[in-house]
């Protein structure tokens, strides 16, 4: 068996007073597909923010591909990252985001090229060649020269996913990528997922309250209550057979409220 | 005759004040650290017009600028404030007889480096520049000799007229003699020097300025000012403050008006 | 007092000596203030604490007085100091500070209104702070904070007249010693409002074109 | 030196007298901000038409060009006013033109839905106005008239063009009788300054107090 | 057989250039429960709207309850509706919205007795005790005195129901007043609901993405498409066995993205 591609120990993260991770681990293998689900505030987006650096963590530490994220080591000893460090490691991990975040200054095709081309000194022609193959898979290669006003919620989404391909990262975080859209439009973005776990080998961590599509995606599902796994298993057990009582008041309210799992 | 502008008369009697405006130039005007006004052309006013029944007077300080204006949109009753008489303003007002006279000086940097002695030397000198009150009567006298418009500067107040020649803003800041006097011992600046009088600048008096129609009402005043000559009293009131009731008693109204 | 054409065209030649240097004043005003205000903004952000928080006050001062009274300061105290500034540099320098403290806050709204989204997608894009500013925070902030620009230099504008405490000969001080020569104040007083307002009018034609180009970024 | 504190009561007479007309001054505007405010998102067409000639005139022509209209000019047409009435009115009309747009802007702001919410509730349209939109509005507005006011304060400095015998006036008078210049300009650019303080301190007390329990509806 | 509470006859609505609505027709007959479903941007929206009067129509003529809603007789003229007969209209009708709309300044029980306080002169103690009542049977009794800031998304639309509630409409109108909530708060809104429907004899209209609520809420579902009623029926027929292509593919991509009907 090979080692975790990420690796958490025992993180503790608080806003203010209101301790939001206390003492979480948690481990990722290679490839593995995870998803991550769980009540509004269970800290879900929190972990994948501390992942992509947008937030510092209080206490523990975090591996990724082998190496320290938050930390570094200078004369023999662990010191906090600096962001020289942080850059480095930022280059293994990709995020889409729930409100997609697209640069609206700026057309399709440049929001996918920005980054390789300022970021790896990628020549123009040779980002652009890769970000038409890229918005070719998400199905967005006719958009290529549109605004990112000028475009649906689904299509947003999925150049976003284009653009965090560019860099071309070993990890791919998602949080809630489809909870923004109308519901006719969740569906492209799915069949995006659905195409990029088929067609490469990256680990993805996916947040989602899309049951079924976590059912049927993911290699392994955590439940996260108040900053901590509650529960963790192949889908079918979770889903089926949640062990935990906090788990299963959960999953009968998604039900309930007309969600298939 | 004139019962329309007798009224005047009785108005201010039955509000008893009249308001009168003055500068912001010592020794014309003076505001004393209680706020109380005197000074010469104030004093003697106030004078008057007890004498004629109105209680006192309510002094506003005034820019000159927007004293004629401010006379003709009844803003004051009268202005007293060294508005000398001029052929123009006899024109625009009605004044009474002469009361405060004064030559006109200018102050210049220490050993006058530019040889002024005239207006027409500012004019002469092409990078020289005069500072003077705008709409005063130096401005005119400076423009009159040649200055051109732009090199006369229109300078709001008398410290601030100082103020640019110490600096060597302006080559020469010109207001009345006993004006610049007052300034000099207030800035007790060794590197100034006064210029008094200028050659070829008439001596200039002012009187209390009325509205035009208020005729009446500055008859009244003439009276009572040429008693007060007469009796000694006016001196007694001006020559504190350096005027000379001997320049004022030698001329008249008539002449100053049709000067030219 | 009667309205008087003639005496309206024979002072205009004047008055509009006095426009001139009105709008040179507000030009070289507008670039100042421009400039200071991005200044005291990026000071403020400044991780300098002692330095964000003098420029903070030292910026609230100066908003929170007359610009007539700082520019008798400028024009008549800083010489005291042996700073000697001619009266129109002297304005233009009061101009800039006093709306360069506005702009300041223009551009700290700007810059706070690109939403965080924004940074973070940054940071996950990778970018240095550097091209974080260049290429994806500050092309945002600008366009969004024309018209704002735009609209204090317009005051700025108007309140030039202030100048003439200074001894500036701009529009309403050339005005005011035609008045005081003539003795007639309506019609010069008159096309000083007249001026002023044509000259607001147009400029807010300006503005809404401003805010129609630059007002918003679509999403 | 037993001159000077003479000289300092003198400036505080001025400060009395500036605080006079900020206080009423800022009456005024507020009066006509609403009025305006309103009247430019009125139904009727010439209420519409009204108000926005008032505000665009008063933004427009510079407050020194009001200031000796109000003063000067309106006499010559019968209307006499006293010099602190001129000055109220033209600071008030014109600060009031600018806050109007405050107003509009502010009871803009409170979304298309609270509009709707109050028709479903079959509210009238006076009724929905004055306890729903109003009471949200006045909280958006309250910053920007703090502004307003500090504004206002600030341009009262100008009636001393108009022989008020305010704040800087009375500095000049000081300046003219003692000679000095640095004394009494720094004393009223710091009194100018507490003043501003008060108000920011002030307004920002009162939002305090209305904002309670609303938090997160701030825009 | 009565007659119905709403006759909308051959009305359009055009926002600009583009038609919303062209020559709809549609009765619903008293007591009844109505689910309007269909893709987004087909209309359901505004036909709620214009029963609410927030929109004005272009053409046609819409009765509630016997009376006409947009017009009124003056000589014997049918003339276009004043503000006077609109507002008697609306006592009839009251609407929920999808982002609640409550007033902000206003406490829990302040919102709810505004309107009958005002518009009917109610005395503020009778007042009350209705909202007392009224917030009782959406469960908001004991939030009565707080701020809406402080509520969370399903106890807002649970105000916001015992505000519209408190007009004693006889049609109440809801726009998709689930959708704006977290997928766990949904279920204690949509029980308000069930219980509404079982406790007062209103007519309801309802706007809704949730598939299996509308299925087991209404007696009639109405599928709309640009603006137009592609397909109406029981919801067992339209849900199973819908007849119309259009509906078809539109149940399917719904179910796709997850959502159980
Ligand atoms: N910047 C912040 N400041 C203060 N509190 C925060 C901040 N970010 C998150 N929180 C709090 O931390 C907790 C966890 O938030 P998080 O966004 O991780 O939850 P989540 O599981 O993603 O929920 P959701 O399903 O609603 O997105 C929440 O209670 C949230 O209010
Ligand atoms: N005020 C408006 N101005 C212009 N177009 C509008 C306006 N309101 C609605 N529309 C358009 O009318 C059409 C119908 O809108 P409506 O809101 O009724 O749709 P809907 O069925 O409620 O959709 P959704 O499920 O997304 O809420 C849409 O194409 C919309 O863009
Ligand atoms: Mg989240
Ligand atoms: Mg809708």
């Amino acid at each position: 068996m090979s080692a975790p591609i990420i690796k958490v120990d025992a993180i503790s993260k608080s806003f203010g007073a209101f301790k939001v991770l206390d003492g979480l681990s948690m481990q990722v293998m290679p490839r593995e597909k995870l998803a991550l689900i769980g009540p509004s505030g269970s800290g879900k987006t929190t972990i994948l923010r501390i992942l992509m650096t947008l937030e510092r963590i209080d206490g523990g530490y975090i591996q990724i591909d082998g190496e320290q994220l938050y930390h570094m080591e200078r004369n023999g000893q662990l010191v906090p990252a600096d962001e020289r460090h942080l850059a480095r490691m930022r280059q293994k991990i990709g995020m889409v985001f729930q409100l997609f975040n697209l640069f609206p200054h700026k057309s399709v095709i440049d929001n996918v090229t920005l980054a390789p081309m300022l970021t790896k000194g990628m020549p123009r022609p040779a980002a652009e060649k890769r970000a038409m193959e890229l918005l070719d898979m998400v199905g967005m290669a006719d958009k290529a020269k549109a605004m990112p006003a000028q475009l649906s919620g689904g299509q947003k989404q999925r150049v976003a996913i284009a653009r965090a391909l560019a860099l071309q990262p070993k990890i791919m975080l998602f949080d809630e990528v489809t909870s923004a859209l109308d519901p006719e439009l969740v569906e492209e973005v799915l069949n995006v997922l659905w195409r990029l776990c088929a067609e490469t080998d990256m680990t993805m961590l996916l947040v989602t309250h899309e049951m079924g599509f976590a059912h049927d995606f993911a290699d392994r599902v955590l439940f996260f209550d108040r900053g901590k796994i509650v529960e963790e298993g192949k889908p079918d057990e979770i889903f089926r057979h949640p062990k935990q009582e906090r788990t299963q008041g959960f999953l009968k309210k998604i039900i309930a409220a007309g969600h298939r799992v | 005759p004139g019962s329309a502008d007798d009224s005047k008369l009785e108005q201010l009697k039955g509000q008893g004040f009249a308001r009168v405006a003055i500068a912001n130039e010592p020794p014309y005007t003076a505001v004393a650290a209680d706020g109380k006004v005197s000074g010469a052309a104030p004093d003697v006013a106030r004078e008057i017009f007890k004498r004629l029944g109105v209680a006192d007077i309510v002094a506003s300080i005034s820019e000159y600028g927007a004293m004629i204006p401010g006379l003709q949109a009844g803003r004051f009753d009268v202005v007293t404030a060294g508005l000398f008489m001029k052929p123009e303003r006899c024109a625009a007002v009605a004044y009474s007889e002469p009361v405060l006279c004064d030559a006109e000086a200018m102050l210049v940097k220490k050993g006058n480096p530019k040889g002024f002695k005239s207006y027409e030397d500012v004019a002469k000198d092409t990078s020289a520049t005069i500072g003077a009150p705008g709409g005063g009567t130096e401005e005119k006298l400076a423009l009159n000799a040649g200055v051109p418009r732009e090199r006369v500067i229109v300078v709001p107040d008398g410290q601030s007229g100082l103020k640019m020649v110490q600096d060597g803003r302006i080559d020469a800041y010109s207001l009345p003699v006993l004006s610049i006097n007052d300034l000099m011992k207030k800035a007790n600046d060794p590197n100034l020097e006064v210029i008094a009088p200028v050659q070829g600048a008439p001596v200039y008096c002012d009187g209390a300025a009325f509205k035009k129609g208020d005729e009446a009402l500055r008859d009244a005043f003439d009276v009572e000012l040429v008693k007060m000559k007469k009796s000694g009293e006016f001196a007694k009131i001006i020559e504190p403050y350096g005027f000379s009731a001997a320049a004022a008693m030698s001329t008249t109204r008539d002449k100053l008006c049709a000067a030219k | 007092m009667e309205w008087d054409w003639n005496f309206v065209w024979q002072i205009m030649p004047t008055l509009i000596q006095g426009v001139k240097i009105t709008i040179l004043a507000t030009l070289l005003g507008s670039v100042l203030a421009a400039v200071v205000g991005l200044g005291i903004a990026l000071a403020r952000r400044s991780p300098n604490k002692a330095l964000s928080r003098i420029v903070g006050w030292a910026a609230e001062f100066i908003r929170g007085t007359p610009l007539l009274v700082q520019l008798y300061f400028i024009f008549y105290v800083l010489p005291d100091i042996g700073i000697l500034l001619p009266p129109l540099v002297a304005g233009v320098i009061g101009l800039g500070l006093h709306y360069g403290t506005y702009t300041a806050e223009v551009y700290r709204a700007g810059i706070d209104n690109v939403p965080r989204g924004q940074w973070e997608a940054a940071k996950a894009c990778n970018l240095s702070a550097r091209q974080t500013w260049t290429h994806i925070i500050i092309p945002q902030a600008i366009p969004p904070m024309i018209p704002a620009l735009a609209n204090y230099f317009i005051a700025m504008f108007k309140e030039t007249p202030l100048l003439s405490a200074i001894t500036v000969l701009e529009l309403m001080n050339q005005a005011k010693s035609v008045a005081n020569t003539y003795y007639r104040y309506i019609e010069p007083i008159t096309l000083v409002g007249a001026f002023f307002l044509a000259i607001s009018l147009c400029s807010v034609v300006l503005l809404r074109w401003l805010e129609r180009r630059y007002g918003k970024i679509e999403r | 030196m037993t001159q000077w504190s003479g000289y300092l009561g003198l400036i505080l007479q001025g400060a009395l007298v500036t605080i006079e007309l900020t206080l009423m001054g800022s009456v005024l505007a507020l009066i006509m901000a609403f009025l305006a405010g309103m009247g430019r998102l009125s139904r009727f067409f010439v209420l519409r038409a009204l108000a926005t000639a008032y505000i665009e005139f008063f933004r427009g022509t510079s407050i020194f060009v009001q200031l000796f209209f109000a003063y000067f000019v309106l006499p010559l047409i019968g209307l006499e006013l006293t010099p602190l009435q001129a000055g109220v009115l033209a600071l008030g009309l014109n600060v009031g033109a600018y806050a109007a747009e405050v107003v509009r802007g502010a009871v803009q702001s409170i979304g298309r839905e609270q509009h709707e919410a109050c028709i479903a509730l079959n509210l009238g349209r006076w009724q929905g106005l004055r306890h729903v939109i109003l009471p949200q509005a006045f909280l958006v507005m309250l910053p920007t008239f703090g502004n307003n006011a500090i504004e206002l304060l600030k341009a009262t400095s100008v009636v001393s063009l108009i022989s008020l015998a305010d704040l800087t006036f009375q500095a000049q008078v000081v300046r003219a009788q003692t000679g000095n210049t640095m004394v009494p300009f720094a004393t009223i650019l710091v009194i100018y300054f507490v003043l501003a303080l008060l108000i920011s301190w002030g307004v920002r007390s009162l939002e305090r107090r209305m904002a309670r329990g609303l938090d997160g509806v701030r825009v």
